[in-house]
């Protein structure tokens, strides 16, 4: 795949102008593609993230007042008789508004109905803290719904990521929940400058984004970029340390991070969102359980505080993982 | 509202209509038994004595539109077209029902028909509607699709953002308010402020009518008003079809808390005996009404016959239907 | 509607009412400030424009009512009585803040005063409202509680269960919509299929009143007679205050999409000239209105000053409150 | 504590029962306690649990319409006055469509508010699989709300559990959801004839229902049962398996899980619901990351399937974890 890339012109682009972009790109695609969220046209969105695309593809793209549960439920109607939707929900702590149409229609309808349809339905929504949002608007809340089979989930955390796991997850047939990390708008990629699907990235894929022998770190989103910073920290100190970003949670890809074990037989998952019920437990859990014979170590968990995330600067900072916990985390493992 | 509408002075018309609910009565009939006697499991949530809604509102549907309904759906399935030995199949869990046992009394659906699904949590289906209104709207197909769900309902919080949507957008969809003046145990004015239900619809921008439940061509007039209006781009209508549950809520409530005579006053209207009226005034004979009474039954019990017949699934078809692609 | 209501004759109170707006006008001016020259982070939203309703419908409060409110909370958690410097501390993130600097700008929270809280989950705060009038109900306190929301929020599900709870259990609370013609970016009647909100009073059994609610003394008079009405257990009201708001939706809109001459006409009738004029024309001299702004100006400084000084929490700070006991 | 209670008479009664009994013995015990839901007044529930608490405390029990969004915003705001709501939500299922509500005002108040009040509300919920209910009315839902801190999380398996925890539920100052397992309802046990605090139960510590000294199995409600059926399979095959029943998921009582593994090093967790996001991949996650040096063997996770909860009889009965699977994976397990 990489000479065909290597062949094709590159734009640079920020993580919240290829949001835009990979929705435009669907759009021009697929004429099944729609979509729908409050202030999401001429407003070009809370975030400004889909600024113009009202302008050039009309009324497939609307507005809609502020009702998340009709917003979802709407989706998945649409998506029945053959569109494939895209709905925004601004900040993705109000999926707890509309959680039980995420969680019992649309992860369930397929199910229930026998396998009579898909549901080919994308669910955009702002994640994460770092931004001093406050307790309600800054949760990772991807943690919400591992426990509901049916909903595939992505957390990109870069740009080319980004532009293909979102393009990807329009084309999935199946319901695919994409988590824009809030605290990452800014960070830049490269994407290339016209529509290309030699970049869609595949969805249930991992990216290794650093090898190293020593330790495995899996982390995403932000939390990504911090296993980097770490990473070339602890290099400085002698202690290689491979970083995957698994950018799919649901499904997960589980091989990626048992071959890197392979070589390290030590983890450590760095997550945003308190550590129960998070996928860090989860990969934990099962790394365990399917490949204990490859840890020479006990697997740690970095997660974020076990609290709401608070407001103030020093108070939320202070909650998440950062470098220098990670570096310590590494460096107490691999002396064990 | 009982006037003959345009149309339905065609004899087959009611004999249609009449057919239809004979089915889905008979239908149901059987399912009481089997729950009565343990054969199926979980909760069932009978039809009876609703049947001019379902009936009325889907003989003004044409080819394309659609419906969802609630838990308490065989009759709307049913009256869509849906199979009559599948959807006993599904009851029974078995591996030809119509969702292949996944989704069972409470969840039958049957794309083939229209029939986008019965939805367990009330008020959950009409946003679905909804959608397919607006997927009609942003195709140009011209598709209408109808919305069925309790009194109850009208108080949780989706049936306001799907009417508010639906009005704001112009949506192609036909609210119906199945008021048999229960939600489970409480009746209407315990739970709500205002019972003039219709009424609701002026929130929303939206004409709200009130039609005699019971009376199956009263229904189809006023669901053809809605669905005209639908279709000529003039947007939703709230319809509250007034009728009555004959049975308890669910398999395990005797219905207890109704007060005397209540029953016995909407037995006298059953919608059966109305609909026959309506026919032998239409000119139909009382033979050709039994003829068609008589010829339901025997198809039903065909049905519920070969339903019964059928293979459970194998116990491994638990794993399949979760993903298309994974 | 700008008729002088009944006890306004004296001038303490629209003088009190003054002071109240000035404070919340000045002390957004001051978030305003340090927002854009990022002294606080995440977002604010402001309530210039808007002081009217909050501080009319409070002062239509007594004791032990209570209010909630949004995001756009400052003016409602001030006019409640919280204090400048711990309000302005909470936005800061400091320790001595309102909330320990938990909450920051969207979630001042102050019940020694009876603000229950401002709400950043558009809608949920309704229902909050709706318990605190339960309670009152159930223990027989006289009290009353009000929530403001926008006419953005009167389309979330939360909204339509709450005023129907409230509808039925004839609770004592006021619901104030703060109609500033916009939810975020979208005109009301982009979102909202039947502009007339007030109207949908009428599908929860209660009565809806729009009033001008840029004229604080309006305000008032219209929250006392719905503050009574609960107080006599005659249940709820829906209030619906057409106001303003000046600036963008939050720190980063600078309101573009506004039409040419909208702004301008609103800031023509801004809620603190209007007040001044009914001052003037209760016979307030304009030396006494230039003393009530000019102090409330050094008040919101002082307390500002005050609120900067003060320390940051301490980082371990920050897994207290999660329990009360574990 | 045994004594006081021996001496006590106690009276035979059903899970169902019982939970009407615990909620009459608080109303009658504090004034302030309040109580709301779907028909649970003179309706007496959809299970009947709560038949007669109308009668006897008349306006303290209050029918709602269907919102279940203003049910629980109505308790927290009743909880903000004084009074000690308990909220019930008909299935556990539905918290979805009040998912906001209890995880992002009930759990979050408090620590927002900066610790002004603390939301003393009780949520009662009918849960599990297992009853023929379909996809949308079988959930264990207790797994939703792991990664929300703030809630404190029951799962009583047994008549005396049901009972001293949902009293304790009642009178904690934090908000504690309290599970009903649907399959349990006809599960009968002893309770004391008259209203007895001795017989409260303390949130957050575990039972050992069975001990053994082979392998440590911990399992909660309907697999609780399911553990102790094979535990005695087991012990008829000469293997010892303790069985620990946690009885409250949040906060959770590692200490009794891990004297446990002290001695057998061996671990299997038995848990309703799918296998990611659950508790036992969370109890897993937290043994291997603090207690690794403990485990002998690889722990084992038990759960139902990856897949939404089917409907039909041979569907649903495959699809949980039952006695013969627990004893198939304790036999490999103790033989590695
Ligand atoms: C969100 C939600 N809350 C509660 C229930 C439980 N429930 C099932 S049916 C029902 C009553 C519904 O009444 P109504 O809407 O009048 O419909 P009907 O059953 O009378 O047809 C209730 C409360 C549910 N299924 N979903
Ligand atoms: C459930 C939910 N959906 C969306 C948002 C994002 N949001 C915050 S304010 C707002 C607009 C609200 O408009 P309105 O109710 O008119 O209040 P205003 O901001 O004008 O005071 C929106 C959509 C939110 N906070 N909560
Ligand atoms: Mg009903
Ligand atoms: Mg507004």
């Amino acid at each position: 795949m990489t000479d065909t890339l290597a062949s094709r012109p590159l734009v640079q682009m920020n993580y919240r102008k290829v949001i835009g972009r990979a929705l435009a790109d669907e759009l021009a695609h697929d004429p099944r593609v729609v979509f729908l969220g409050e202030d999401v046209g001429e407003a070009g969105g809370a975030f400004k993230t889909t600024a113009g695309l009202k302008e050039r593809f009309g009324d497939r793209v609307r507005d809609t007042p502020i009702s998340e549960q009709a917003i979802i439920g709407t989706a998945v109607g649409a998506s029945l008789m053959g569109l494939r939707p895209v709905a925004e929900i601004m900040f993705a702590d109000f999926a707890g508004v509309c959680f039980d149409q995420l969680v019992n229609t649309l992860a369930k309808y397929r199910y229930t109905s026998g396998g009579q349809a898909s549901v080919p339905v994308t669910v955009r929504m702002a994640n994460g803290a770092g931004a001093g949002f406050g307790p309600q608007h800054s949760q990772a809340a991807e943690n919400w719904f591992l426990n509901i089979p049916g909903l595939k989930i992505v957390v990109p955390g870069t740009v080319p990521d980004m532009y293909g796991l979102l393009r990807s997850a329009v084309r999935d047939d199946d319901p695919v929940l994409v988590f824009e990390h809030k605290n990452l708008f800014t960070v830049k990629g490269e994407v290339p400058a016209e529509p290309d699907d030699a970049h869609l990235v595949p969805i249930g894929v991992a990216d290794v984004v650093r090898e190293g022998g020593d330790v495995t770190v899996v982390a995403t989103q932000q939390m990504r970029h911090r296993a980097q910073e770490a990473a070339a920290l602890l290099a400085d100190r002698g202690v290689s340390a491979e970083v995957i970003d698994p950018r799919t949670l649901v499904p997960f890809d589980l091989a990626t991070v048992a071959a890197s074990l392979d070589k390290t037989s030590r983890l450590v998952v760095v997550q945003e969102g308190p550590p129960d019920g998070g996928w860090g437990a989860s990969l934990i859990s099962t790394v365990c359980t399917q490949h204990f014979e490859l840890l020479d170590a006990a697997p740690v968990l970095l997660a974020s505080d076990p609290t709401p995330v608070p407001y103030a600067g020093v108070l939320e900072q202070a909650s998440l993982p950062d470098a220098a916990r990670i570096v310590a985390a590494v460096e107490q493992l691999v002396r064990y | 509202m009982t006037t003959e509408p345009a149309g339905s002075g065609d004899r087959t018309g009611i004999v249609d209509l009449l057919r239809r609910m004979h089915e889905i009565r008979f239908f149901e009939d059987t399912v009481k038994d089997w729950f009565s006697r343990a054969l199926v499991r979980g909760s069932t949530h009978l039809y009876q004595g609703q049947e001019a809604v379902a009936v009325g509102v889907t003989a003004a549907l044409g080819p394309g539109d659609t419906t969802t309904c609630t838990y308490r759906g065989h009759g709307t399935v049913l009256a869509q077209g849906a199979p009559l030995d599948r959807a006993f199949g599904e009851i029974l869990g078995k591996a030809e029902g119509l969702c292949a046992g996944k989704g069972g009394s409470m969840h039958l659906t049957d794309l083939g028909v229209g029939a986008l699904g019965s939805f367990a949590i009330v008020g959950a289906h009409l946003p679905i509607s909804a959608g397919a209104a607006w997927a009609a709207q942003v195709q140009g197909t011209g598709a209408v699709s109808a919305s069925f769900f309790g009194d109850g309902a009208v108080n949780i919080g989706t049936f306001h953002e799907s009417l508010n949507l639906a009005g704001v957008w112009k949506l192609p969809v036909v609210f119906v308010i199945e008021n048999n003046l229960y939600g489970e145990y409480s009746p209407v004015s315990t739970t709500t402020a205002n019972t003039d239900l219709a009424g609701r619809g002026a929130s929303y921008g939206m004409p709200g009518v009130r039609v005699d439940g019971n009376d199956v061509l009263a229904v189809r007039e006023a669901a053809r008003t809605a669905v005209r209006r639908a279709r000529d781009g003039q947007g939703p209508t709230l319809l509250e079809a007034m009728t009555y549950r004959q049975s308890g809520h669910s398999r395990s409530d005797p219905g207890a808390y109704r007060p005397a005579g209540e029953l016995e006053s909407w037995l006298a209207r059953d919608p059966l005996l109305v609909a026959e009226r309506s026919a032998r005034e239409l000119g139909v004979s009382q033979e050709a009404l039994d003829q068609v009474r008589e010829r339901a039954e025997a198809e039903v019990a065909e049905a519920a016959a070969r339903a019964q017949a059928w293979k459970d699934p194998e116990p491994d078809a638990r794993f399949d239907h979760v993903w298309m692609a994974r």
